[in-house]
């Protein structure tokens, strides 16, 4: 479970987040809003990049904002960035397995994991490719695989289906969705595929110029008309 | 943020009084003051030399390793003017040219081939031009005792008893000018735009039209002059010695890091500091042997000043 | 009067990303091109754009050929190509990519400027902005407004709507219509294909840099099996 | 008509006799011109006879102002080429890095240009020049006779071999006639002088003693000039500011006021050595071969190294040790271009030069202030106690 | 495991010029190419630091001549104070240079790309001035043990007094650093430094100390550094400031990307470059300022007709020669 409270981030006078607070509790999760709203931000807040001017945070009661990005990746927190980032000269199991590489856990549970992760995410076949010959949507898989083992509390997506055409981002969508029933983890997505969050997301977030405007259920959220005419546009899309 | 601007000049102020006041405790006011304004002369030279090297770096992303070697170039090809009787201006006019010509022929056929690799390499290439340019000098002319001298050294001001040449002051008025100038093509012109554009991401400036070729030529041609005139005040004012008009371009690196690379009042006033504080190293017994370390130690701190409380975030730019 | 590609091919990294591609945009015309993740669509539009070496095939726009210009002769001759990836002059303001943008026009630059801080009031509040610190769909409209700045005669746009909120995807495509409207000719990537082919006037499926399908976005559009077919060759 | 070795006009057919030498060339000085008047002198001795018959092979390396060069060189020279000895060496660092190679090599250095401690204190180099410390002393010297000096700031480099020796010898002469002295120090990697004048400046001397390259003395003396001091102080400088180029250099302001030792007998002096050198540089060596006091030296060195090969026993030309003692055994050796004798000596040190001229700087040159002088400081004792025991005084 | 220790082709050939440099080169080699390939094969150390540094982490680091410049101090003080063998005197100076690497690492850490460069690059300015002022240690009394006159004598490590041995030697420690580079790639560090290239935000989610496998990665770049600079010491007897010139680490790294930075063969190429073509050139009879344009001009050429370094085109060349070898640098 994931507490966000009172989280405002400044960057000198723009005030990108202003007192947000929202409690995830969902295996699955939506963050949308307007560009520019603060969603990256927020991960940025969660995954320890920004610093915010005040707030708290924490996962499982643990709180996140005094530790450093990588402890927070030891404590459990995955997330992948709008572009994927995949070491082009390590290959698709090495990409994954640096991601445990700071566990104690034995060397041979380490490589049992990411087998099997890579297998859930099909590309078992491909763990000895280099990451310079995957193509985009094999580096997303591997991105997702990475996100998936050492046993991950808080997985956050940023924008995984941009430039996905609709079977790909589909397929990512079930992948998404397998995520809490094989890890335990909680799941938090930032899309401006409706769909998509429509379809994996059971509670959403939405914000706009760095205030939550809404949060609950998705699909009421979706009707809520402040959010259609902040971010929708209209009824349908 | 307007206040913490201004933190920042008091902040410099602050230091720069407590370095002099502390060097220059006990002193004699008069060697103070020597002291000052032969840092002020070495300073304008380290800020000329770090301008031409923030100038171009803005405007091509080419950190200029070659800028001391043109020069030297230019300088010695002043002198030698100078030495088969031809007219003195005549020199100088000279040296401006060779050091342009020197830097547009690198900036023209060399970097164009260089443009898509990293910075740090496209820096350290133009090292190899340098090494060909001072070989180049070295080769045409044999060492021997040379020197330059500009008829405004033989006028000057006499200020609390010390002797000021009309050269200093117009050199310090030079740097001053020439950052005005600069700072003022920059923000204003088209060209400066466009040379802005290039400086931050030359494939998209070429994708949005902008005509690389010619402005790359003229960001080159204002260094190549730039580099000219400063071979020829170091020449003046420091001594004209290829080697050490070449390897000038480290302490103007430190000087262009005050800045940023970027701001070029800072570069200026950062070298103008770097060369006072290092003359008044000259007072403290135990700091005077190592003296010209204080623009590299300097640049450092001012480095690690700007980045402090910064966290590393995206991407792999700087 | 249109812009022609014959026969193209473009390679990246050594390895040919495209070829043997025709294509044809009239003035007022909208060419979707589709294909799935890593079909070649990008390199197709860095091909065109003169970002990478094409070669073979030829490129021309209203009978001037093209084919082996450089990136800056390609956009003055009036192809403004926005590439994926909403790339921005990170270290200038707004404002100072926007006019960089236009400063190849002859005159007119103030009321381009205008016309684009209109269809975009997200970047007219953030004019001093340094672009790089903007947010992943603010970088794409001033990405799309570089390209506007150039009041260009064909626009080649990749992953127009990537990163975009609904709504700005929404008054983007009435835009599209409008710049039709104008007579504009243009080459549309776009990951939401229901929205491309509904503007589209024709089609065309790329699949491993090959043209798979060529026709009239029509036919797509009334066949979605036929899209499939293209898409992935079963 | 020239003279060389043994004159007879043959050229010399024999098995050649290999004798190396180094000079440095490269920024920031070219100190080539011992070893070329050396090689115009071995070219004029192999075309008048050689070394009783036998050609010199006389082979020169560059190091570069490179450490590793100049230990490369050495190795090359010392090491893979069985030459009997080292002549005319010219170079700011070949000697600190070799001077244990030679010692281990056992092959005598009669080096021409030197300028640190490792010249003049090391058993197997001995050079005809004299080096900043003992120019400077007699620069010094000059100054407390005559022009009255009572503080001298020496403005040296911050070296330890070089700048940092040779002022502290000043100092030593300073105390011991009752006087004072500030050693100054630039740093080599320094661009600006100006600060290292003005803390002499402030340093209270009299006299300001220009221990420097001739490029950074330039520099100092414009600086001088900016701050119009010339009349403040008196200017004194051992011999790298006696070259040709100065005067013109320095420009009309200085002439008149600078005084500078010279270790070598000045051009104008013009004695039969003195013209011999000439004559030979113009007709066996290049027309760009300097005639300057650096080239003086390499051809005084390499005649007096001819000298003491054809005094000895022509079985033992090849045999390294052999010529090494020959050298060794040379005493009572004179030459016009030299105040007094030239000799080598079985010491740990060696420094035969110790005399010279004063000149001054004036307008289109130099003028001699003081004829042939010897150096008076504590610094010499052991080199007198040696010339004693050789019998030279 | 069996890929820690698994030997790749380029690695059998790693193997085998280090034999063929140990067991044969000395051998054939006269004084003057002795010292030439001793030179060179303390460079190559140093090198490989620049070199792995760049390839691994895409770090610049601009002070490598200066680290050697530190290593062989210490190495010299050491000597000159104590009496430890030569060994001791090298894995101290390895191992105080290394923390000295990392020192320097700790402010720079916040920075990279140019500004990281930029900074190292003041860090060889800065040693290149103490150097010059202070000089290297020759026996003198004192913390900088300085003496004016002739120096005393370096030991040189027992099993190697005469200058063929010191040669085996010093190409033994060569391959050793390699060694450990090699070792470091295919480990957990490896890994780390491969995403931090990528990109830093993008190590940290995933859990890499950034600032632990940075300073690692300086620290390693100043053991080879500091070992090269006292094997050099070594070879010399004493060390001279003229050597370590901040120009000279800019050089080493231009060098160490023109050979190719990914390779071993890039590093042996560059310390070639560096050390073997004056060598050739001076014997050649080429002026030296000459050949200073000469190898600038090679220098620039390189940089633009060989994105991945000369050993790189020489491997893509060898690749095409013998078809279906799927050769992975070692
Ligand atoms: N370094 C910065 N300096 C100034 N403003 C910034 C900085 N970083 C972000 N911002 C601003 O903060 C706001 C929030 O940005 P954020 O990236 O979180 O948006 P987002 O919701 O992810 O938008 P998008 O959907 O377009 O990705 C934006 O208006 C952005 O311009
Ligand atoms: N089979 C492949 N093997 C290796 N790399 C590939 C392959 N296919 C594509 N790529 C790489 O993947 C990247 C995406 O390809 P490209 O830009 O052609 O795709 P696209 O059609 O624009 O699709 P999208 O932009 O949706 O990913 C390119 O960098 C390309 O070089
Ligand atoms: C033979 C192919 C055209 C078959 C194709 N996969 C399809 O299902 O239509
Ligand atoms: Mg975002
Ligand atoms: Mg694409």
């Amino acid at each position: 479970m994931l507490e966000i409270e009172d989280v405002t981030v400044r960057f000198g006078g723009v005030v990108a987040l202003s007192a947000v607070s929202v409690r995830f509790d969902k295996p699955v999760n939506g963050i949308i809003g307007p560009n520019g709203a603060g969603k990256t931000t927020l991960m940025n807040v969660l995954s320890g990049f920004v610093r915010p001017a005040s707030g708290r945070v924490s996962g499982d009661g643990e709180a996140l904002l005094p530790l450093a990005p990588h402890r927070r990746a030891h404590w459990g927190l995955r997330r992948s960035f709008q572009k994927e980032e995949i070491a082009d000269d390590l290959t698709v199991f090495e990409n994954v397995l640096v991601q445990i590489d700071h566990s104690r856990s034995p060397a041979r549970s380490k490589t049992a994991e990411v087998e099997a992760m890579l297998a859930l995410v099909g590309m078992a076949d491909r763990a000895g490719k280099i990451g310079a010959a995957l193509s985009g949507f094999e580096r997303r898989l591997t991105d997702v695989a990475k996100c998936l083992v050492g046993r991950p509390r808080l997985v956050m997506f940023d924008e995984p289906a941009g430039g996905m055409s609709v079977d790909e981002s589909r397929q990512l969508g079930a992948l998404i969705r397998q995520i809490h029933g094989a890890t335990g983890a909680q799941v938090l997505v930032i899309d401006h595929d409706v769909e998509l969050i429509r379809t994996i997301c059971e509670d959403t977030l939405v914000l706009d110029f760095g205030r939550r405007i809404a949060f609950g259920p998705t699909a009421e959220v979706l009707d809520d008309p402040r959010v259609k005419a902040a971010y929708l546009g209209t009824e349908e899309v | 943020m307007r206040l913490a601007r201004y933190g920042n000049w008091l902040l410099w102020a602050l230091l720069m009084a407590a370095v002099i006041g502390v060097l220059g405790w006990g002193g004699r006011p008069q060697m103070v003051g020597l002291f000052i304004a032969s840092g002020l002369a070495v300073g304008s030279l380290y800020a000329l030399a770090g301008i031409g090297i923030v100038v171009l770096y803005r405007a091509t992303g080419v950190l200029n390793f070659a800028g001391g070697a043109a020069g030297a170039a230019g300088a010695m090809t002043a002198w030698q003017l100078t030495a088969w009787g031809f007219w003195e201006p005549l020199g100088w006019l000279a040296c401006l040219l060779v050091a342009t010509a020197i830097t547009l022929f690198y900036g023209r056929l060399i970097a164009p081939r260089l443009a898509w690799r990293e910075t740090v390499v496209k820096a350290v290439a133009t090292l190899g031009f340098a090494l060909i340019i001072l070989g180049a000098i070295s080769f045409l002319w044999a060492d021997d005792p040379r020197s330059i001298s500009l008829p405004t050294d033989a006028v000057g001001v006499r200020l609390l008893g010390m002797r000021i040449t009309a050269t200093r002051l117009l050199l310090f008025a030079a740097s001053i000018g020439i950052v005005i100038g600069i700072w003022l093509f920059l923000a204003r012109t088209t060209i400066g735009l466009q040379m802005r554009a290039l400086a931050s991401d030359r494939d998209l400036a070429a994708l949005m039209g902008i005509p690389i070729l010619r402005v790359e030529t003229i960001a080159w041609a204002i260094a190549g002059l730039l580099a000219g005139f400063t071979g020829l005040m170091f020449a003046d004012l420091i001594r004209l010695e290829p080697s050490v008009i070449t390897f000038m371009v480290i302490p103007g690196i430190a000087a262009a890091i005050c800045g940023r690379l970027e701001n070029l009042v800072v570069v200026l006033i950062g070298g103008l500091s770097m060369g006072v504080i290092e003359n008044m190293l000259t007072m403290s017994p135990v700091l005077r042997g190592v003296r010209p370390i204080a623009p590299f130690v300097i640049a450092a701190l001012v480095l690690l000043y700007y980045q402090r409380g910064q966290r590393l975030t995206f991407g792999g730019r700087d | 009067m249109a812009f022609v590609v014959t026969d193209l091919a473009v390679t990246k990294g050594g390895r040919a990303a495209v070829s043997g591609v025709s294509l044809r945009i009239e003035p007022g015309q909208v060419v979707a091109v589709l294909g799935a993740n890593g079909a070649g669509k990008s390199e197709l539009v860095l091909g065109l754009a003169g970002m990478l070496p094409v070669t073979a095939g030829s490129v021309a726009v209203d009978d001037q050929p093209l084919t082996g210009r450089g990136p800056d002769a390609i956009r003055r001759a009036g192809i403004a190509a926005v590439p994926e990836g909403h790339r921005v002059l990170a270290r200038l303001s707004v404002d100072d990519n926007l006019r960089a943008a236009g400063s190849i026009l002859p005159r007119g630059l103030d009321e381009t400027l205008a016309d684009t801080y209109a269809l975009f009031p997200e970047l007219a509040e953030r004019k001093k902005q340094l672009a790089g610190t903007m947010s992943g769909g603010q970088q794409q409209m001033l990405a799309l407004g570089h390209a506007l700045m150039a009041r260009p005669r064909y626009m080649l746009i990749d992953e127009m709507s990537l990163g975009l909120a609904p709504l700005v995807v929404r008054r983007l495509m009435g835009f599209v219509e409008g710049l039709k409207a104008r007579g504009v000719g243009i080459l549309l990537i776009e990951q939401f294909t229901s929205l491309a082919l509904g503007v589209a006037d024709t089609a065309l499926v790329l699949r491993s840099g090959k043209l798979r399908f060529a026709g009239p976005a029509q036919t797509l559009r009334d066949d979605p099996q036929a899209l499939d077919r293209a898409y992935f060759g079963h | 008509e020239v003279s060389c070795g043994m004159n007879t006009g043959q050229a010399a057919t024999g098995a050649p006799i290999l004798v190396g030498g180094i000079y440095g060339n490269a920024a920031p000085g070219d100190w080539s011109s011992s070893t070329d008047s050396a090689a115009a002198y071995f070219a004029c001795v192999n075309a008048n006879g050689g070394i009783n018959g036998r050609p010199v092979d006389y082979r020169v390396e560059n190091d570069q102002w490179n450490p590793e060069a100049a230990a490369q060189a050495a190795a090359r020279l010392v090491n893979d080429t069985p030459t009997v000895a080292m002549v005319g060496n010219g170079s700011f660092i070949e000697m600190a890095v070799n001077a244990n190679t030679y010692e281990a090599a056992g092959i005598m250095v009669m080096a021409s240009a030197c300028a640190i401690s490792e010249c003049f204190e090391t058993p197997n180099i001995v050079s005809t020049n004299q080096g900043p410390l003992s120019s400077n002393l007699g620069a010094a010297q000059y100054a407390v006779e005559e022009l009255g000096t009572r503080h001298v700031a020496c403005i040296g480099l911050n070296i330890p071999n070089n700048g940092i020796w040779s002022c502290q010898a000043v100092q030593d002469f300073m105390r011991a006639r009752g006087g004072e002295a500030t050693a100054v120090l630039i740093n080599p990697g320094a661009p600006d002088v100006n600060s290292a004048l003005l803390e002499a400046m402030a340093s209270g001397a009299d006299t300001i003693l220009i221990n420097q390259p001739a490029g950074i003395a330039l520099a100092i003396l414009s600086a001088a000039e900016e701050q119009d001091l010339r009349d403040q102080f008196n200017w004194i400088a051992p011999t790298p500011l006696y070259d040709q180029s100065v005067p013109a250099a320095v420009g009309a302001y200085w002439w008149g006021h600078i005084y500078v030792n010279a270790e070598l007998a000045p051009l104008e002096v013009n004695g039969p050595d003195a013209q011999n050198w000439i004559a030979v540089l113009d007709q066996y060596g290049r027309a760009d071969d300097p005639r300057d006091s650096f080239g003086q030296a390499g051809y005084l060195s390499a005649r007096f190294f001819t000298e003491a090969m054809l005094a000895m026993d022509p079985a033992q030309l090849d045999d390294r040790a052999a010529v090494g003692a020959a050298i060794r055994g040379i005493t009572g050796y004179t030459s016009d271009l030299m105040c007094g004798p030239y000799y080598v000596g079985d010491a740990d040190f060696h420094m035969p030069n110790h005399a010279g001229y004063m000149v001054k700087v004036v307008e289109g040159g130099f003028e001699i202030v003081r004829e042939c002088y010897e150096y008076d400081s504590p610094y010499f004792e052991p080199h007198i106690a040696l010339e004693t025991q050789l019998g030279l005084r | 495991m069996r890929q820690l220790f698994h030997v790749t082709p380029s690695g059998w050939a790693g193997l085998g010029t280090a034999a063929f440099g140990i067991l044969i080169l000395p051998s054939l080699s006269n004084s003057y190419w002795l010292s030439v390939f001793t030179s060179m094969g303390c460079f190559l150390l140093a090198i490989a630091g620049v070199a792995f540094m760049y390839a691994r982490l895409g770090m610049v680091s601009l002070t490598q001549v200066g680290l050697m410049g530190v290593g062989g101090w210490i190495a010299l003080r050491l000597n000159h104070a104590f009496d430890f063998p030569f060994e001791v005197n090298l894995a101290l100076a390895a191992t105080a240079t290394m923390i000295f690497g990392w020192i320097l690492a700790l402010p720079a850490l916040r920075m990279r790309g140019l500004y990281l460069a930029l900074v190292t690059l003041m860090a060889a300015g800065g040693l290149e001035i103490i150097f010059a002022t202070f000089q290297f240690p020759n026996g003198g009394a004192g913390f900088w043990g300085v003496q004016t006159g002739s120096g005393a004598a370096f030991r040189r490590p027992w099993i190697a007094q005469s200058a063929q041995a010191y040669l085996r030697y010093v190409i033994a420690c060569a391959l050793l650093g390699f060694l450990c580079i090699e070792l470091h790639r295919r480990l957990q560090p490896g890994r780390a430094w491969a995403l931090i290239r990528r990109s830093e935000a993008a190590a940290m989610a995933a859990g890499v100390n950034v600032t632990l496998y940075k300073t690692w990665a300086f620290g390693i770049a100043g053991l080879l550094g500091g070992a090269a600079g006292a094997l050099l010491a070594g070879s010399l007897g004493l060390l001279d400031d003229g050597t370590f010139r901040a120009s000279e680490s800019v050089m080493i790294f231009a060098l160490a990307v023109v050979g190719g930075a990914h390779s071993w063969q890039g590093a042996l190429v560059a310390a070639a470059l560096y050390k073997v073509l004056p060598a050739v050139l001076n014997i050649w009879g080429v002026d030296a300022n000459l050949s200073f344009v000469i190898f600038g001009a090679g220098l620039l050429h390189a940089v633009i007709t060989a994105p991945q370094g000369i050993a790189g085109q020489l491997l893509d060349g060898l690749r095409r020669l013998s078809p279906k070898r799927e050769a992975r640098d070692a």
